[in-house]
């Protein structure tokens, strides 16, 4: 091996590469295949997803690490992410391919563009060096909008990728100019070496603010935390359920290890800079997302609210700024995998997108129903379920660093999202059928990933142990 | 007056000039002309600043490749026709307030600015020098920028082409 | 044996069973789910004879580690209180769930499914001695009861269920606050996080912190009484309920917030306690009043049962305002009277809109002539709750009373005002729907109360006239949590 | 004499046309134009910090930024020929980037 590519600096990209290496096997395989026979590609998709997740276990069992001179950084963070991204992208698949047989849109291309997502994504988890961070980003972007438009025949589809890409486009300039203004201070483009020279210059330092305002512009679209959500519930609305559901999760939690990559790294000593723009930020989001779910119509839109408001219980984590509020987040990512996905899947199920649709599914499948039920209590943040927990960390983090007012406020919206949530729940349970009942586009992999995420929403909620230290090694170095 | 100082508002002004022209035109064709021209600029701009490989980069690449892309399609479906209608949005003085703001903030800002000290290039030429740190430095986003348009041409042939 | 674990767990397993028995085999849901209902309460039974009423503490207690990371334990023990409570809980699910035996057509199954759960849920929470287990049981217990109002309520039920999920909820998570709050000033002092009650205990927190905290315990448990000022789900809720869900409701979900004020606000936060108590007091004193004037108008024979639970609530409150031995014996008695009495006038209720299905107390009259029993009944039910002597309802208002004279006589002469309306209500509604004419044709026919039924007050009124007539057993498991609790609020 | 903060200030104009155009506009090419421009922005300030800087990191960067506005051009001109495809204008009224 050259010096410039050694055995380390291969075994911290490797992952990545077979991810890339299946996609593109998945792109060539799929000339092969009628429209009947397209769901082989998940014996691509799932052993190509199985052997990254090998692949990082092997990562897992050596100590953290860098490779390509500090470019990538191996530690329990990126692991923790890229596994979110493993189960996220093995979740995504298992929903969506009787969901595009009957949208008639089942290319193989999709499933490439999940991994060529997940290999995007994966250089934000584990990128320490601002290029890399930048094309991690845009890949996994890129393939975000085309998935958003792959149901090419509906106009709300198209629409919605293009809302999608021109704001998205937009943020990441913004945050490609924030990452030049860092590379002005630095004159490096390393992570490590930004957070020397960052903390060399006095507090609120302007090129410093330059670049926290601008990153957090850019970073905050792309976790759609309000003022910067617009695009979200558009194109949650339009985008084809199952992509919405690996929008609202892969996405968001992508973006999140961006940006926690940078607001604990370089930007940290910065903190007093940057934190009340935070604390805007979260309390915009919480407001918006909780308010203006209320009202929506559809539950597409509802839980694009939603997705919102979990961007502002997230931020808390971050602001709350120690030890508990990064196992806060931990856990509460964790959760919001399984939880949101199962709430889209079933949404899926019921194959409508508004909230009337589900009026009387309980009768007619009350094996999606009850479920259901799980993940919106979770999503609401009640016990004994996996959402509780994150908010429970979430709230200790900012009572431990005293900020009393911002979880008052965190707790209240909690009981306000449970109304809207609860509307779902009226119109399943409590509503009499609606007269067209579309058909029920249930599959073996929808109901592997409805058992999936149903188990750990609730296991994790009644028995958390595990999940807990699971997450307490993950975040804290 | 100093010949580099010249030639900085020359280009400055084909850049921004021809920015101000691309958002305000009617017409995406003569939108795209404008774009050209404050590309050029802005490639003068890196000629300036002795970034040639950029340069000529930005000319091959933007103005061979990109804009000719932009006309292609504004050609192919007619985007002229939408001439007469309104072409801003009916909030577009939230969205100039905003960025106005913003800017102001920016400027206030950057006006206090302090770089740190300037250093000298190294003498090798600056294709050496670009090829150098590409490789050596960031080969990790020069493998992920073959993803990225990987991606790119999968996606827009995917969404472009009509169905089987 | 785990003999609290198998009181909660058994509900549960009783769910289980239920969801592979075929939601068509009615009657073998309702036989299943009353037989568990009825094991649960011979299994809770015996803990009466079994209790050891000179021990100071906790016992049955049994303890496992749950979630180490922050030190919440699956801890479960009974002192006097809670056993009086997990007793009344134990008796009234059966009940309520023998009462529903014809009144449910729709979704047996899932009915008798969230009753089931619901008597998890409320055992679960009594027994409970870990802060955060009791905070899951306390939330657990909503959901059933939403549908239970929301599936098989009355007209309005979509309306009554979800202001009923909200108003609870929204106080519980304040209460999630101080709870985090508290374990979070616990695990600096004892260096070791936990949620355990008695650990916690040994506590010294300063005054501020203990206003705090106090006052966001105090939103939880008070929204759940109702107190006052946020009563205003309990009518709904109340009203709109099928039979079974308003006897859990009024019966054991009220008791949950005075039950939380005794066990967890007094002895936590003692100092905090003392300066609120007048408020406390103040509050229950208008609850009495208001609850007592409003139920006077109304003309709904089961809002108005639903008003008067907020009036007896408020004597609740008003023996723990007192502060001292007899008004929190006399407060916990209480509670289990309101159980009895409340729980006998809603059943009662519900039998008559069974036949007539109307709630209108205009659309009665005369019952006594066509169902001399159920006027019989009804007559023991609005004694005992109006507090007139020999019944049970006389004891726990008296012992109250006696509390807050000690502690401040203005309180007492308001409250004895409220006895008075009290009487007043009760019986204009006895007078308007058993005694007088037959009004209304229909009523003729009505049959008098099935076998079915009896079985169903019987062991009510026969609690009644016990504990009417021969209270001291109560109070003796009641004297030493509730001396223990005095000695710590005298601090 | 030009300094770098010359070049930064010129990019900072650049940025701003860029957000007013996409934030104003309805015509979506002339949206996507305004995203270039913006870029571009970032591409000024890239190779002015590396000169300034005296090494080429900022200039790879900048190679890598042009990658991504092609990408980001195609991959935005093929969904707008699908959807082309589907209404036969591209004014959008729907799409309003302002709306929440």
């Amino acid at each position: 091996m050259s010096h410039f590519y050694t055995d380390v600096d291969h075994f911290a990209l490797l992952p990545a590469i077979i991810l890339a290496l299946f996609g593109c096997a998945i792109f060539l395989f799929d000339a092969l295949l009628e429209a009947r026979t397209r769901r082989w590609q998940l014996c691509l998709v799932l052993p190509g997803l199985a052997i990254t997740g090998w692949q990082l276990w092997k990562q897992g069992q050596v100590g953290p690490f860098t490779a390509f001179h500090g470019a990538l950084t191996i530690d329990p963070f990126s692991l923790f992410f890229n596994w979110l991204f493993l189960l996220t992208a093995a979740l995504v698949a298992l929903i969506s391919y009787r969901y595009l047989e009957i949208e008639n849109e089942h290319q193989g291309e999709y499933y490439g563009l999940v991994l060529m997502a997940q290999a995007g994504a994966y250089f934000l988890a584990t990128g320490t060096e601002l290029i890399t961070l930048f094309i991690g980003l845009e890949t996994m972007s890129l393939s975000f909008y085309v998935l958003v438009g792959f149901l090419r025949e509906k106009r709300r589809s198209n629409e919605a990728a293009l809302k999608y890409l021109l704001l998205g486009a937009f943020s990441s300039g913004i945050l490609a100019y924030g990452f030049s203004i860092l590379y002005g201070i630095a004159g490096t483009t390393y992570l490590s070496d930004i957070a020397v020279a960052v903390a060399a210059r006095p507090a609120f330092d302007p090129l410093t603010l330059i670049a926290i305002l601008t990153i957090a512009t850019g970073v905050l679209f792309k976790i759609s935390a309000a003022p910067f959500h617009m695009w979200a519930p558009d194109t949650y609305e339009g985008a084809p359920t199952a992509v919405t559901a690996f929008l609202a999760v892969g996405s968001k939690i992508a973006s999140l290890a961006l940006l926690l990559r940078l607001f604990l790294g370089p930007l940290a000593s910065a903190r007093e800079a940057w934190e009340p723009l935070m604390v805007l930020a979260a309390v915009a989001s919480l407001t918006v997302g909780n308010l203006a779910a209320i009202t929506q119509t559809s539950a597409k839109r509802l839980l694009a609210y939603s997705s919102i408001a979990h961007a502002g219980y997230l931020l808390l984590g971050l602001i709350a700024g120690n030890s508990t509020g990064l196992q806060g987040i931990a856990i509460y990512t964790g959760a919001y995998v399984f939880m949101t996905i199962g709430a889209f899947l079933v949404l899926i199920a019921v194959h409508g997108d508004e909230i009337e649709d589900l009026n009387g599914f309980a009768r007619r499948h009350p094996a999606y129903a009850i479920p259901m039920v799980v993940f919106l209590l979770s999503l609401a943040g009640l016990p004994p379920t996996a959402g509780f927990l994150g908010k429970y960390y979430i709230f200790l983090a900012l009572i431990e660093s005293g900020r009393y007012t911002l979880a008052l406020v965190g707790a209240v919206y909690v009981a306000v999202s449970l109304f809207y949530y609860f509307r779902l729940v009226r119109s399943m349970f409590l509503l009499p059928t609606s007269l067209t009942v579309p058909p029920v586009p249930t599959s073996l992999g929808l109901r592997i990933a409805l058992g999936a995420t149903g188990f750990v929403t609730l296991g994790a909620g009644l028995y958390p142990e595990p999940f807990l230290q699971l997450a307490a090694r993950s975040l804290l170095k | 007056m100093n010949l580099d100082v010249f030639f900085f508002y020359a280009f400055t002004s084909l850049a921004l000039g021809g920015g101000l022209l691309a958002i305000t035109r009617r017409s995406a064709v003569h939108a795209a002309i404008a774009l050209m021209v404050s590309l050029l600029g802005v490639a003068g701009l890196y000629l300036l600043l002795q970034a040639e490989f950029l340069f000529v980069s930005q000319i091959i690449v933007y103005i061979g490749g990109i804009l000719l892309l932009f006309l292609f399609v504004i050609m192919l479906v007619n985007l002229d026709a939408g001439k007469g209608l309104r072409q801003f949005h009916k909030n577009w003085p939230l969205g100039a307030a905003v960025t106005a703001l913003a800017g102001i903030a920016l400027a206030v800002l950057l006006s206090r600015a302090q770089l740190p000290p300037p250093q000298q290039m190294p003498a090798t030429g600056n294709v050496e020098l670009v090829a150098d740190t590409l490789f050596q430095d960031y080969l990790v986003p020069f493998e992920v920028a073959s993803l990225l348009l990987l991606v790119a041409v999968v996606g827009s042939v995917l969404l472009a082409r009509k169905r089987a | 044996m785990p003999w609290l674990s198998s009181l909660l767990a058994l509900p549960l397993l009783g769910v289980v069973v239920l969801l592979f028995i075929p939601g068509s085999a009615r009657g073998l849901i309702r036989w299943w789910a009353n037989g568990v209902l009825l094991a649960g309460l011979a299994l809770a039974l015996p803990l009466w004879q079994h209790f050891d009423r000179a021990v100071i503490g906790y016992q049955f207690v049994e303890r496992v580690p749950w979630i180490p990371s922050l030190g919440a334990q699956y801890l479960l023990g009974l002192d006097g209180i809670s056993l009086l409570l997990v007793l009344l809980t134990a008796l009234l699910g059966p009940l309520a769930s023998l009462a529903s035996w014809n009144a449910i057509e729709d979704r047996t199954k899932e009915f008798y499914a969230m009753l089931l759960l619901l008597q998890a849920g409320m055992i679960g929470l009594f027994l409970a001695l870990d802060l955060l287990l009791f905070f899951v049981f306390f939330e657990v217990v909503l959901v059933p009861m939403y549908f239970l109002i929301g599936i098989w309520g009355a007209e309005r039920r979509l309306y009554a269920a979800i202001k009923f999920f909200l108003y609870t909820l929204a106080g519980s998570v304040i209460l999630l606050l101080g709870i985090i709050g508290l374990y979070w000033l616990g695990t600096q002092q004892l260096a070791h996080p936990t949620f355990e009650l008695p650990e916690l205990l040994k506590l010294k927190l300063p005054l501020d912190a203990q206003r705090w905290l106090f006052w966001a315990f105090f939103a939880g448990f008070a929204i759940k009484v109702p107190m006052v000022p946020f009563h205003t789900w309990l009518p709904d809720a109340h009203t709109e309920a099928p039979t079974a869900g308003s006897v859990l409701l009024a019966g054991v979900l009220l008791k949950m917030g005075t039950y939380g004020l005794i066990r967890f606000s007094l002895p936590l936060f003692p100092e905090a306690a003392r300066e609120a108590a007048p408020l406390l007091a103040i509050l229950s004193i208008v609850a009495i009043l208001y609850g007592a004037l409003i139920s006077l108008v109304q003309t709904d024979w089961k809002r108005l049962v639903a008003y008067s639970s907020v009036s007896h609530m408020g004597f609740c409150t008003l023996g723990i305002a007192a502060l001292n031995a007899n008004g929190l014996a006399g407060s916990v008695l209480q509670q289990i009277n309101h159980g009895i009495s409340t729980s006998l006038l809603f059943l009662l209720v519900g039998f008559a809109y069974e036949r007539r299905h109307s709630r209108q107390i205009a659309d009665y009259g005369g019952l006594a002539v066509v169902m001399p029993r159920f006027a019989f009944v009804f007559a023991v039910a609005v004694f005992s709750s109006a507090g007139l002597p020999l019944l049970n309802g006389f004891i726990g208002e008296f012992v109250i009373l006696q509390g807050a004279f000690t502690a401040n006589r203005t309180w007492a002469a308001f409250a004895v005002l409220g006895i008075v309306l009290g009487a007043a209500y009760l019986l204009w509604l006895y007078q308007r729907t058993m005694l007088g004419d037959l009004r209304h044709e229909a009523n003729r026919g009505l049959a008098d109360l099935s076998p079915r039924e009896w079985a169903t007050v019987l062991p009510l009124i026969a609690l009644a006239l016990a504990i009417g007539l021969y209270p001291q057993p109560y109070f003796a498991v009641l004297e030493r949590p509730v001396l223990e609790l005095v000695g710590r609020l005298a601090r | 004499m030009i300094s770098t903060m010359h070049y930064v200030a010129v990019s900072l104009a650049m940025l701003l046309i860029g957000t007013v155009g996409l934030l104003t506009r309805r015509n979506i090419v002339i949206i996507l134009m305004s995203i270039e421009l913006i870029l571009n922005a970032v591409n000024i300030n890239l190779v002015a910090f590396s000169k300034h800087h005296g090494n080429a990191a900022g200039q790879v960067f900048a190679i890598f930024v042009i990658a991504v506005a092609v990408a980001e051009a195609a991959v935005g001109l093929g969904i707008l020929l699908a959807l082309f495809r589907n209404r036969e204008t591209v004014q959008v009224d729907e799409i309003d980037l302002l709306k929440w």
